[in-house]
């Protein structure tokens, strides 16, 4: 077994794989990231061949782990990081219980945290990748955790997951060739390349923020905005959380709280600049 | 870590854990987890000073079986509302008896489906309330079916269509086709009404289904839990008058006497459980190999000791089917499976 | 068998008609916490762990039988005496789908 | 979305008009459709279950008002577009805005709305496409489309 450790925030991770290259790939994508607190992991993600013979024979990786789905289909070799990336977030996913998890990105400025849920398309993924660059801090990708006791962001800045054409994008603005993983083409997602934060959001990653912000991104559609009710917005986060029901009555209290003092809207729009032109406006707007 | 030895130290002596050094964590959390026993484990370690990642990642397991408890408590008071209402008092096994009646194996116990226990001429009676309360069969394979009604000792699988739980109706502790023949009446007879609606099995009856399904039906996957189950429950029984002269007349009674004899052995040898010695009996050479079966877990969680694991597999369809039926039955999965593959 | 076929079929209404109508009652609002929100009520449930939106008239069936089980019937003309509507039919058919979905979510049960 | 669609909900605790006040058949129509009495259809429970596609939970999320609120009375010709109402080839629009998940199964896989037929079905959806940026259901449109299927 090859073996990384890593520490994502508040999460120690342990990952395994039988395969050599998977592991000297993550290591190089997290570089600058630190070991475990206390040189020890609590969470084990790993990737296994799905039959003994699919090591070597037609390689496939399957997702494994402290806690894992069942039926979740293997994956090429060649894919093997996006395998060992979808067994960390797997843990994270089934096992968080002291954070409420909500399925989204999120930017920090001041102290203050801008959260973007939406599912695969959105755009949200690309939205905080581009405001990354863009003066603001990168607190997460897929899951933005809210400490059940602060209410606060916790930060969990793993590299951003970029699908597709936000790929040239994001790597004609970023100089620095070493924070892209390897491009990994006939994804089910499509193309897919991981982009490393900023080392500031690396060494910050201790470092909470008040939600101050929520926006529902719509990429591919001419410029608008529109508030979002608060049931609204209570059962999309909801929905979208997967540790939410949980969580129980605690889960219940932080969703209504982060309901009743978070403004919340939506928007559309057709490309990056009008996107950040948006995401500014309304940010003016309420002086985050 | 190699094996499960580790976990099941921790989990009878506590202490145990203090010499682990931080890498170590990992790999018994991965065991515990694996064997769906980090809540037992998380509740065992609660008052001890353990590094401070480790301890959090206990703190969660516990708040996972607080949140199983109750959503296991909701299923049974669903599954009696059903059933109440049709003049069916059902008996709950397992997870779900430990938990209603706050026996000590539910401490930190990670709840999995409902399995209750009815007289078998209520079987119609409790399948239809149960699709009427919004239950669906999991599986509508008709072999299935077939199977499930004519050789097993439980309906097949219902599954919620909202709340996406699972029940499992028994009307006896073993399949029909197996070696042994419980006694399902006397089962029944000697339930104890636990609250208006409900019952559980009496404490030596509990004790000789916890041995059933731990050697008698299946492969030992998960025997570790089921072991702990048995450790749990016979250290608060065995407290009582008479115990082991009870669960002696019930295992004979239930045809049991040799797996529960086992089930005592074991649970001494990994967990040193008082066990009375003349049920228990002496040591077996063949009780090692039980024991490397439970422990086969490596410290990544992967299942290890694939020849043991092949072996106790081809040992649960031997004490559960006749050859000759046998042999229809894996010939039936086999070419279910060629036919599945062959649609990709 | 024959002696269902020797009961007249006046006595079999009659014997019908005097099985009691089933009584409901509720676990709200003593365990659960609940939130109005948008013109909605926001419940967390606590013996299920489930959040429900519940729309009119599922509150106002729960606050009136809450204070004393009741039958679909008398729910039914106390929530159109509360609201000043005639109690028809097809009130009693759609109170009987509410209740049928509260009962199916447990907010609701027999007692 | 609730807020567009501003149909005074009653709180929980509202009161009828005791005493002898006279109330218009108006009135008691409005109050019936406030009860949800007289609407078999559609459901007054909505359970939140996350990770899963919730069609049961449409009534809490956006919507879409088909025509504008502006537009009271107007009907929708099959082309989308908005016309007088009684023109050939056009429909009457739906009682209520649609809601944000039934438009999108109905623009992905093609499913009618509850109560309209194919024509009023197809009339509506030609509307919602040709929705742009400042119109009433807009974004809901947009958030519906820019999520996979």
């Amino acid at each position: 077994m090859y073996r990384f450790d890593v520490r994502i925030g508040h999460a120690g991770f342990r990952v395994g794989s039988p395969w050599r290259h998977p592991i000297d790939t993550l290591r190089r994508l997290y570089a600058g990231y630190p070991p475990p607190e206390g040189g020890g992991a609590t969470l084990t993600a790993r990737i296994a061949p799905p039959r003994p013979l699919r090591r070597w024979l037609r390689p496939q990786a399957a997702i494994a782990g402290d806690h894992c789905l069942p039926d979740v289909v293997p994956m090429a070799l060649r894919h093997a990081l996006l395998a060992l990336e979808m067994a960390m977030n797997m843990q994270v996913a089934l096992g968080e219980r002291r954070h409420l998890l909500i399925h989204a990105a999120a930017v920090e400025r001041g102290g203050k945290a801008l959260i973007l849920p939406g599912e695969s398309g959105s755009g949200k993924s690309t939205l905080a990748a581009l405001l990354g660059e863009a003066g603001w801090r990168v607190l997460a990708d897929e899951f933005v955790l809210i400490d059940l006791a602060t209410l606060r962001v916790r930060p969990f800045p793993r590299p951003i997951s970029l699908k597709n054409d936000a790929i040239v994008e994001m790597q004609a603005r970023v100089a620095d060739e070493s924070r892209f993983g390897p491009l990994l083409t006939g994804t089910p997602k499509g193309a897919l390349r991981h982009l490393r934060p900023k080392a500031d959001a690396i060494a910050r990653m201790d470092e909470s923020a008040v939600p101050a912000l929520i926006l529902f991104p719509a990429f591919g559609f001419p410029s608008d905005s529109a508030g979002v009710s608060r049931s609204e917005l209570f059962a999309r986060l909801t929905e979208g959380s997967t540790n939410y029901i949980a969580l129980g009555q605690r889960g219940f209290e932080t969703m209504l709280r982060i309901v009743d003092t978070t403004p919340a809207a939506r928007f559309a729009y057709p490309d990056s600049a009008a996107g950040l032109a948006i995401v500014d406006q309304f940010c003016s707007e309420i002086g985050l | 870590m190699k094996h499960a030895l580790p976990l099941a130290h921790a989990l009878a002596d506590p202490i145990s854990v203090l010499s682990l050094v931080p890498g170590q964590w990992a790999e018994l959390l991965a065991i515990a987890r694996a064997e769906r026993l980090d809540g037992s484990l998380a509740y065992r370690l609660a008052d001890l000073p353990i590094p401070e990642p480790a301890a959090r990642a206990l703190e969660e397991a516990r708040a996972q079986a607080e949140f199983d408890r109750t959503r296991l408590l909701w299923e049974v008071e669903m599954a009696r509302r059903a059933l109440n209402a049709v003049g069916i008092a059902p008996i709950l096994l397992k997870g779900s008896a430990f938990a209603f009646a706050g026996l000590p194996a539910a401490v930190g116990r990670s709840a999995g489906d409902l399995d209750i226990l009815i007289a078998h001429d209520r079987l119609d009676a409790a399948e239809a309330a149960l699709l009427d309360a919004g239950f669906e069969w999991a599986t509508f394979d008709s072999y299935d079916q077939s199977y499930y009604r004519r050789w097993m000792h439980e309906l097949p699988p219902l599954i919620h269509k909202d709340r996406g739980t699972m029940i499992d109706v028994h009307h006896s502790i073993l399949p029909l086709t197996a070696r042994r023949t419980p006694d399902a009446a006397a089962l029944i007879a000697a339930s104890i009404d636990i609250a208006p609606g409900l019952s559980i099995l009496s404490p030596a009856d509990m004790i000789v289904h916890a041995a059933c399904h731990l050697l008698a039906d299946g492969d030992l996957s998960g025997g570790l839990r089921n072991l702990w189950d048995i450790d749990r429950l016979l250290r608060l029984f065995a407290a009582a008058p008479n115990f082991w002269r009870t669960l002696g007349e019930r295992a004979a009674l239930h045809q049991m006497r040799e797996p529960v004899a086992r089930a005592l052995r074991l649970a001494e040898r990994l967990f040193a459980t008082p066990v009375e010695l003349r049920l228990a009996g002496h040591d077996r050479m063949v009780d090692s190999l039980y024991i490397r079966r439970l422990l086969a877990r490596d410290g990544w969680g992967r299942p290890s000791r694939p020849l043991s694991r092949l072996a106790f597999y081809a040992r649960s369809h031997w004490i559960r089917m006749p050859p000759t039926m046998l042999g229809r039955h894996l010939w039936t999965k086999a070419r279910r499976q060629r036919m599945s593959l062959s649609r990709y | 068998m024959p002696r269902s076929r020797a009961v007249p079929p006046e006595i079999l209404r009659i014997t019908v008609s005097t099985v009691p109508p089933p009584l409901f009652t509720t676990d709200f609002p003593r365990l659960c916490l609940t939130r109005e929100v948008d013109g909605l009520l926001l419940v967390f449930h606590r013996p299920s762990g489930a959040t429900h939106f519940l729309e009119n008239p599922a509150p106002e069936m729960l606050d009136l039988i809450s204070g004393s089980p009741m039958t679909a019937e008398d729910l039914t003309d106390a929530l159109c005496e509360r609201f000043s509507l005639g109690a028809d039919a097809e009130a009693r058919t759609v109170i009987a789908a509410r209740l049928a979905e509260l009962l199916a979510v447990g907010l609701v049960r027999h007692c | 979305m609730r807020e567009e669609n501003e149909t005074g909900h009653l709180p929980s605790n509202a009161q009828g008009d005791k005493g002898g006040k006279a109330v218009s058949d108006d009135q008691l129509a409005s109050r019936r459709a406030m009860l949800r009495i007289g609407a078999l259809s559609g459901a007054v429970v909505f359970t939140i279950r996350p990770g899963v596609a919730q069609a049961a939970a449409s009534a809490i999320k956006c919507s879409v008002p088909v025509p504008q609120s502006s537009q009271a009375g107007k009907w929708i010709k099959n082309d989308g577009s908005v016309v007088k109402a009684g023109t050939k080839n056009a429909y009457a629009p739906p009682d209520a805005p649609l809601s944000g998940e039934d438009v999108k199964n109905s623009l992905n896989y093609g499913t009618r709305y509850s109560g309209y037929d194919q024509d009023e079905t197809d009339a509506f959806n030609n509307y919602i496409k040709k929705l742009s940026s400042g119109k009433q259901g807009y974004t809901c449109y947009a958030s519906i489309q820019s999520r996979t299927p």
